[in-house]
């Protein structure tokens, strides 16, 4: 009956930033992934998932956005988040997610580490 | 915890129904703010309560389609700790032999899910769960302060 | 109304104490922000709920000090009504020999209260008051749009 | 169990503005009140309340602002409200709180029609 998550995609010059907004529940997750495969098909390696206007996710949204990160370990490209609640990002840190996705306070500091290529995706922490 | 008093006990049944989870952590949240927790915690306990809810709502094969909550705040004298009970009356699982998920193995692996109750055990301080035929209850307590 | 089938229902259940009416409101906006009402209406059906929950907290004299509220989302396919039930296991009164309350009478009158009524009726769409010897039920509607 | 409404009391030169934060409910109703008798007794005899942050209300704690339009009926003095909820203002008017105290939007728009003499208290509207 809710309302469905928001996304709006900012395709810059090397990487791409979904923005999403509402809860990340398998319909968001599956959103998301539609969005970051179409980036991808589109020749995307880097993307950027700005959580700023996600207060709420559930496990089987985040499952989703594994599905994601697999996809780029595949294709060697990488897969950034920010501006999580304390909450996702704590259950990203119970999951393991954060040793194969970068996790950063804000965008600018995600921008400034994917530029210096500094977010393992391909296993490199894992 | 024990010893303690319930100073608070709501109840809560919701329908097996899409986004009906949303509904059982609002009122977790309203208790754990009635009992003036923090922020950050309100909102362990919330997502806790919403991934309890997803898996009675997906797993149990319950009859009645409904999910059971029990929202306890406990203390002696002030509120020190909320209790809440998800409870349903399914076909119950046997929880010492769900794997445990790891990223590693979900990475490669054909089935990504399987993370709720990691999740909740991780957010909560304490998890105890009861299944058996009768259905699943999944009890778990966070301490306020 | 009629014809319409129930999309959902939620029950609550509430201990006759104080704040609790603040759980029930956030079950209120749950629901309806589930089916999508706007902004302003879910906080009327907000202060509607408290007002109700107050009412039997502090009129019913309830031996059990329960309240029980039951909230339904009601439909031909689409949610376009949120019917809420607030109810008591107490002593009842008689809704029409109520005063009607009114400011320049309250503004000299010691007891300047009794405002909760028409504060319910003027918020909601559709009052209706059950009451007698086995309690008190109050039954508030408000459309979706 | 919750906490309590807070206040903040603001004296200017030719009123005082009461800021609240939180619920008010019967407690809150009278730490109001008591502000507000405290001021009067002071020698304040116009009051703003601003609501700002306020944002839900009960009716027994509505009936006890009720009270202090009575005192300031007795005293000639005025009391205006400002910065409340829809819903708030909505119940305000339900009630006829509307005709023995200025309701304003913001706190400039009431300090202007305060400073003109413009808020009617003693049943000038009544
Ligand atoms: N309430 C329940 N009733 C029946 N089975 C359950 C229940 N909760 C959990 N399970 C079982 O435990 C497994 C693990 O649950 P969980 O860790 O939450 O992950 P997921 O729900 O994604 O599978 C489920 O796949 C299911 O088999
Ligand atoms: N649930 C209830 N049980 C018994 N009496 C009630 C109940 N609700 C309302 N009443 C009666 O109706 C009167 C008016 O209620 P209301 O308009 O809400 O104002 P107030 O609660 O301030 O008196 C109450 O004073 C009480 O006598």
């Amino acid at each position: 009956m809710t309302e469905s998550l928001r996304l709006r995609v900012d395709r810059r010059d090397s990487l791409a930033v979904i923005y999403t907004e509402g809860y990340i529940n398998n319909q968001g997750g599956e959103e998301i992934a539609s969005a970051a495969y179409k980036l991808i098909a589109d020749g995307d390696k880097v993307l950027l998932l700005n959580l700023d206007g996600t207060k709420i996710v559930n496990s089987i949204g985040i499952s989703i956005l594994i599905e994601i990160i697999e996809k780029m370990l595949e294709i060697d490209g990488r897969l950034a988040f920010c501006c999580l609640t304390p909450t996702i990002e704590k259950t990203f840190h119970i999951m393991g997610l954060a040793q194969y996705a970068g996790i950063y306070p804000d965008e600018p500091a995600a921008l400034e580490a994917l530029a210096a290529g500094g977010t393992p995706t391909a296993g490199s922490a894992g | 915890m024990a010893g303690q008093a319930i100073l608070r006990e709501v109840k809560l049944t919701l329908p097996m129904a899409p986004d009906m989870e949303i509904a059982a952590s609002k009122t977790a949240t309203a208790m754990a703010e009635l009992m003036t927790m923090s922020p950050d915690k309100i909102d362990e306990v919330r997502m806790a309560v919403v991934e309890a809810c997803i898996n009675a709502i997906e797993h149990s094969r319950a009859h009645d389609r409904k999910v059971y909550l029990t929202f306890e705040v406990l203390g002696e004298q002030v509120p020190e700790l909320l209790r809440i009970t998800v409870r349903d009356a399914g076909v119950g699982f046997a929880p010492g032999e769900v794997e445990e998920p790891s990223i590693e193995r979900k990475l490669t692996a054909e089935r990504k899910r399987g993370w709720g109750l990691k999740i909740i055990r991780g957010l909560m301080d304490e998890v105890e769960i009861e299944s058996g035929r009768d259905g699943t209850s999944i009890v778990m307590t966070k301490a306020r302060g």
